[in-house]
């Protein structure tokens, strides 16, 4: 997009790329962009899903056994970090389209550090699981469950939880780039907005994912 | 309702004068000269030309372990390597064909070209991403090629556990490349998703659009929608072959099935990212040359999405005597049927659309000829070992290996062929020798068929695929099988050489076709920003061929 | 070059601008649909449990996607992809379950629900891993059946 | 008229009931596919000459199909399809619907053989013995990595699976042989896993059944019509299990891994041995050999020097058989009888 130019006018507005026809054009291809690439993230989720599905359907009492051996007060504590953390950055949307640019990065902010908080806690709950063995397939050394099917478990927790906490990394440097512009730059405004609402829709999307892992893995 | 003046008169395109002969507006391929203004570029046209030369240089690679796949069945015993090489051999035949070759061809040289000029856009809708595209896919590419210097694997394509977690061979630097590659694939659906909603020039609502950007858009969806799981499933197995992450463990209790109904999960769509893009192609191809409209228009647009749709629903007809249930097989074996009529409907809309036409028989339309011929048949072929029952002798066998060449190399490459003599002089302003170019196209039909014909019969006889040493009684087909296969590399070979000569001595040309698609309406080849000065206004409807005098005043209807 | 009509009616939806308390209403219902499905969690009701818990967090992620993610202003394309791809997903996982469980029984893997092969072991560490099964004699004369 | 049609499409010879079905379908659809394709062929080729240009910027009458046409379009094929769908699926419910009283019989494949077993009766590495005109179902299952047991004469197929059972069934219409080939990649020697099933009249097969149980030996050669078939490793091995029982080999070495008078033949190829003399050796097919002749020269700690030589009473062929069966013996945890069940070794 070399021939990019600002827009006319005095209000500070975002690019427009020369082949778009217009800012709302540019706007909505971004969005619908965003879309389609969260619908991606949506199937590789789903492919988890219907290996954690399959299983369950086929070990049930594993898999209840197991998910009781999951640290419940972590992952409730977890549930409602990421929650708060979602609401932030969509908070830092609202702001977005006031022009408050201060505020946008004091609530991104927030988000990263709800981030850490969830990936620490996270961590906690790993390393128990290390401690005593639940762990996948041929390194479970637990001697609490002996059902059959019971390793399989760790190998969808732990594949999916991993899978999860990447996404969660990624989400943390997407929104890295908006804050520093928001403290930076500030020039996020009512028609300039669309950095912060891509950011923050895929940390919902990160969100969401965790919405349904957490009754998947933690409440069966 | 009268056609615009642009189409009564195809000579006098606006802003094409001052291409050609004032100079002002250099064309894409000479707008910047250096090395970097090619690797660097984020212009559509110049990032599909780079994408042909990567592309077809995997498939010379792909094309040169398919013959040594020949030469080796060409005796009952080992013939000129010993059985793991061969294992080898086939299983990277199908990954480069596949993975670097099929899914790529199309839509990332022909789409990535075309589809922003069909669509009277600047550029597609995000066209850094589309460089990206481009570096991601030869990340990959070269991922899975340092695997396969480093011996390769033996997996065949499909990878299927419990062997992929086990063998020995190099599975993860593979299996990685294609899990990269396939971020290449959703990056350019993507785009064009966006491109087609936002891009289309004013007048191309969506029933104006050329039915190559149906294809190409219902394509994208495919590749958006299939290609994350068996991201996450190369991932599993990667995971299991290096970690023994256990997800499909049989000793854990996994299951083996689960990944085949992941893994057919997108492969079998996967088999219509390739096709839809060659259905896409050939409806404009049949409309150039008989310079008709297309005969039920509507109809080929919808069948591209619903082939789309009913594609993801009929993977289970790869796993009838996999262990999977009775009841699976029939609802996907129905679903599979559906699949069928509406790719049927397309071929009748085809041959229909010959109907009261003016047919020019060169190039492209001989690849036309040859493409209806591997599409029934590959077509037919498919239905029937969907047909529940018969599938269980053919499973697995030359039968199944031939249905998917005719279909995956026959049409396709049919496809890729005709769109890239028809295309030739959009992409390069020049034209080719038409007499090698029929010659060569009749070589190709008679050696595909030559090659796969007897592959046909082979299965029906019982032979097994990937089979390294087979029964005596095998080897009079396999022999003629690899005749063809030499006769099809002699036709490539021909085919190298006057495109080869064209690109440098052709003669100029702009649209030797007169052709009226949108286009053409613009110089070949077309300047960086694919128009200069007021657009051309959109036709009436794509495909419109009717005298400008009488308009549509005489609908005849069948 | 005009505007696709899609974009400017987008771009009309997204105008509207709402006040920040719709956010918190949002917040404090997501806590406390947690609260709730952790509550009935540990009740671990035997049959629906995962079922109620997988259809409340069904209402959170709708309530996320519609008003932190703004699908309820967004039309067309965008609410069509999200659409899309959750059908995708729930027909993915239906087809597959339905094969587990119409399939012939020992072919499922054995020491699962709907198999009747007992597991020879858990396959729980490096030295086990030999998962197979065997059937029970009473089994064995009704497996015609 | 069928013999004809097989012929020209290149169809084994049909041998089973389920054949006759598989078949008659076959018929049905590759006929219907050729006077559809054919038809349709002839109008493209029809049009092309009736239609062809005239001059370089000819302008055509602009025309669409109507409902009618379309529907055509859609409905023709659509029938016909499911027609060939309801056929098939009724054929394929038959298929994975065994008969209540059809004998069973367990087939485990592993890399690369295929081993028989009956729930009362004798085992078979790849030979099994089926009586005609009786439902057979085949409880399959793998050891390792999937295979698939495919007879094309029967053109029945079904993959193995580790650690499960998938079922098929047949009924062989004619005595004969019949080869099994196995149809899903299984590595290296995927294209030597061959076997052969043997369809024997129901008297016939009622006295190998009843050989079988005597123990004695039988003639593998008359019940053979085409030796050829079977691969050389895998008929070898088949005639040292034989020969172990015949010279008593089995009175002190066990094939099941328990501590006899000497060392069990179950893993024993490839497997280090500590000797009596402190030194380690590879089981390999020269120790083994050795250890038949000359019995003393390598003794295994934990063993006395008891084994008389065989020298002389062992053809080299023979003795190489025997290798070749203690050979198949390598996997540890090889379980004899087949009713226990489907085990599975993961491959190190």
């Amino acid at each position: 997009m070399s021939s990019a130019h600002v827009t006319p006018g005095s209000v500070p507005g975002p690019k427009l790329a020369a082949h778009f026809a217009s800012l709302e054009v540019q706007k909505h291809a971004a969005r619908l962009g965003m879309w389609l690439f969260l619908a991606t993230e949506i199937l590789l989720f789903a492919g988890l899903f219907a290996c954690y599905a399959a299983y369950r359907f086929l070990f049930p009492e594993a898999w209840a056994a197991c998910s009781r051996e999951l640290d419940l007060t972590m992952g409730t504590v977890n549930t409602v970090v990421l929650i708060t953390s979602s609401f932030t950055a969509a908070m830092a949307v609202h702001y977005a389209k006031e022009g408050k640019n201060k505020m946008v990065g004091h609530m991104f902010v927030l988000t990263l550090l709800m981030a850490v908080a969830f990936l620490v806690i996270k961590y906690f709950e790993y390393k128990h699981k290390f401690h005593i063995g639940t762990l996948p397939g041929r390194y479970y050394f637990y001697e609490g469950i002996q059902l059959p099917g019971a390793p399989l478990f760790f190998t969808v927790y732990f594949a999916s939880t991993a899978l999860h906490g990447l996404h969660v990394l990624i989400g943390m440097t997407v929104l890295m780039f908006s804050t520093v512009r928001a403290y930076r730059v500030g020039d996020f405004s009512a028609n300039n907005y669309t950095m912060v609402e891509l950011g923050s829709m895929y940390w919902h999307l990160v969100d969401l994912v965790w919405i349904f892992l957490f009754p998947m893995l933690y409440l069966v | 309702m009268t056609p615009s003046s642009s189409i009564a008169a195809p000579g006098a395109v606006p802003g094409h004068e001052a291409t050609d002969d004032h100079g002002h507006h250099p064309s894409y391929l000479t707008d910047g000269t250096t090395v970097k203004s090619w690797l660097l570029t984020v212009d559509h046209k110049r990032i599909g030309i780079m994408y042909m030369a990567w592309v077809l240089l995997f498939f010379l690679v792909g094309g040169i372990f398919a013959l040594l796949i020949r030469i080796e069945l060409l005796t009952p015993g080992p013939t000129i390597m010993d059985a793991m090489t061969y294992n080898r051999v086939f299983t990277l035949h199908g990954i480069v064909m596949i993975f670097l070759f099929m899914i790529p061809a199309i839509p990332s040289i022909f789409g990535n070209f075309l589809l922003p000029l069909m669509l009277g856009a600047k550029d597609v809708a995000f066209p850094r991403l589309n460089l990206l595209s481009l570096y991601v896919y030869l990340a990959g590419a070269g991922f899975a090629l340092w695997g396969m210097l480093n011996g390769g694997l033996d997996t065949g394509w499909t990878f299927y556990t419990p062997y992929s977690a086990h063998t020995t061979t190099t599975v993860a630097p593979v299996l990685f490349g294609a899990f990269i590659i396939g971020f290449s694939s959703i990056l350019t659906g993507m785009n064009f998703i966006v491109t087609t909603h936002t891009m289309r020039a004013p007048g191309i609502t969506w029933f104006k659009m050329p039915l190559m950007v149906w294809a190409l858009y219902a394509t994208s969806c495919i590749q958006v929608l299939a290609t994350p799981v068996i991201g996450l499933l190369l991932l599993l197995v990667t995971a299991e072959n290096l970690f023994s992450l256990g997800m499909f463990d049989v000793a854990r209790g996994g299951d083996p099935v689960l990944f085949q109904h992941l893994f057919w999960f997108y492969s079998h769509p996967a088999v219509y990212i390739m096709v839809l893009p060659a259905f896409g192609v050939m409806s404009e191809i049949v409309a150039t040359f008989s310079r008709k409209n297309i005969f039920g228009y509507r109809a080929v647009a919808y069948s591209s999405v619903g082939i789309a749709f009913v594609g993801f629903f009929a993977w289970g007809h790869h796993m009838f005597v996999s262990g999977q249930s009775t009841f699976n097989a029939g609802v996907f074996g129905v679903l599979s049927m559906l699949v069928g009529v509406f790719t049927a409907i397309k071929v009748f809309n085809w041959v229909g659309t010959v109907y009261k036409g003016a047919v020019e028989f060169s190039t492209p339309f001989a690849y036309f000829c040859g493409f209806l011929f591997f599409t029934v048949f590959g077509g037919m072929t498919g239905i029937a070992v969907a047909t529940v029952s018969l599938d269980v002798p053919w499973h697995d066998t030359y039968f199944v290996v031939a249905h998917f060449h005719f279909i995956m190399v026959g049409a396709t490459i049919m496809a890729f062929l005709a769109a890239l003599h028809y295309w030739f002089p959009k992409m390069f302003g020049k034209t080719y020798h038409e007499g090698w170019g029929l010659v060569s196209a009749a070589l190709i039909i008679l050696g595909f068929n030559a090659t796969f014909i007897p592959q046909f019969l082979l299965g029906n006889a019982g032979m097994p695929r990937r089979y390294y040493e087979y029964p005596e009684r095998f080897q009079a087909l396999n022999v003629a099988s690899t005749a063809g296969a030499s006769l099809l590399a002699f036709g490539f070979i021909i085919i190298a050489v006057y495109l080869t000569y064209a690109l440098i001595y052709g003669e100029r040309a702009d649209n030797p076709w007169n052709s009226k698609g949108y286009e053409w309406l613009t110089a070949s080849p077309p300047p960086t920003h694919n128009f200069i000065g007021p657009q051309p206004t959109y036709p009436e409807e794509p495909h419109f061929y009717v005298d400008p005098n009488t308009g549509k005043g005489e609908v005849s209807d069948v | 070059m005009a505007i696709a009509n899609e974009s400017q009616q987008e771009e009309h939806n997204m105008q509207e601008h709402h006040g920040a308390g719709r956010y918190v209403v949002i917040w404090v219902v997501l806590l406390v649909l947690t609260l709730v499905t952790v509550f009935t969690g540990r009740m671990h009701l035997p049959d629906f449990g995962l079922l109620l818990a997988l259809v409340i967090a069904s209402v959170k992620g709708t309530l996320v996607a519609l008003y932190f993610m703004h699908l309820s202003e967004h039309r067309g394309a965008n609410r069509l992809v999200f659409g899309v791809s959750i059908a995708f997903v729930v027909l993915l996982i239906g087809f597959t379950l339905m094969d587990f469980g119409t399939r012939f029984r020992l072919a499922n893997p054995p020491g699962s629900q709907y198999s009747d092969l007992q597991a020879v072991d858990i396959g729980a560490n490096k030295a086990e891993g030999r998962q197979g099964g065997h059937l029970d004699e009473k089994q064995k004369q009704e497996k015609h059946e | 008229m069928s013999d004809l049609a097989n012929q020209f499409l290149f169809l084994p010879e049909r041998a089973s009931t389920f054949a006759e079905r598989v078949d008659f379908l076959h018929y049905f659809v590759v006929g219907t596919t050729m006077v559809m394709s054919t038809g349709v062929g002839l109008a493209a080729l029809f049009m092309f000459f009736r239609y062809r240009r005239r001059e370089a910027h000819q302008t055509t009458e602009y025309v669409v199909p109507d409902l009618k046409t379309e529907f055509l379009f859609v409905s023709v094929p659509l029938v016909f399809f499911l027609a060939w769908f309801a056929i098939g699926f009724r054929d394929f419910t038959w298929y994975t619907t065994p008969p209540k009283d059809s004998m069973d019989v367990y087939v485990m494949g592993k890399q690369w053989m295929w081993k028989f077993s009956y729930p009362e009766g004798p085992n078979g590495v790849n030979v099994l013995h089926v009586p005609a005109n009786r439902p057979v179902r085949l409880l399959i299952t793998s050891r390792d990595v999937i295979h698939s047991f495919y007879v094309p004469s029967f053109r029945i197929k079904m993959d193995a699976l580790p650690g499960r059972y998938t079922q098929a069934w047949f009924e062989a219409t004619k005595p004969g042989t019949y080869q099994v080939l196995c149809t899903e990649y299984c590595g290296l020697s995927h294209s030597k896993m061959l076997a052969e099933v043997v369809v024997l009249a129901p008297e016939d097969y009622e006295n190998w059944l009843k050989e079988q149980q005597r123990g004695r030996l039988q003639d593998r050669q008359d019940a053979l019509a085409d030796t050829s078939l079977v691969p050389p490793a895998a008929r070898m091995s088949e005639q040292g299990q034989k020969l172990v029982g015949a010279q008593g080999c089995l009175g002190c070495h066990s094939v099941d891994g328990s501590k006899h008078i000497g060392p069990t033949f179950l893993g024993m190829y490839e497997r280090t041995e500590k000797l009596a003399d402190g030194q380690d050796i590879r089981v390999d097919e020269a120790y083994i050999t050795q250890s038949m002749m000359d019995p003393g020269a390598h003794i295994v700690a934990g063993y006395q020097n008891v084994m008389p030589t065989y020298q002389g009473k062992l053809q080299g062929p023979e003795s190489a058989a025997i290798v070749e069966y203690i050979k198949t013996l390598r996997t540890p945890n090889v379980r004899e009888s087949a009713s226990e069940g489907p085990a599975y070794d993961p491959i190190q």
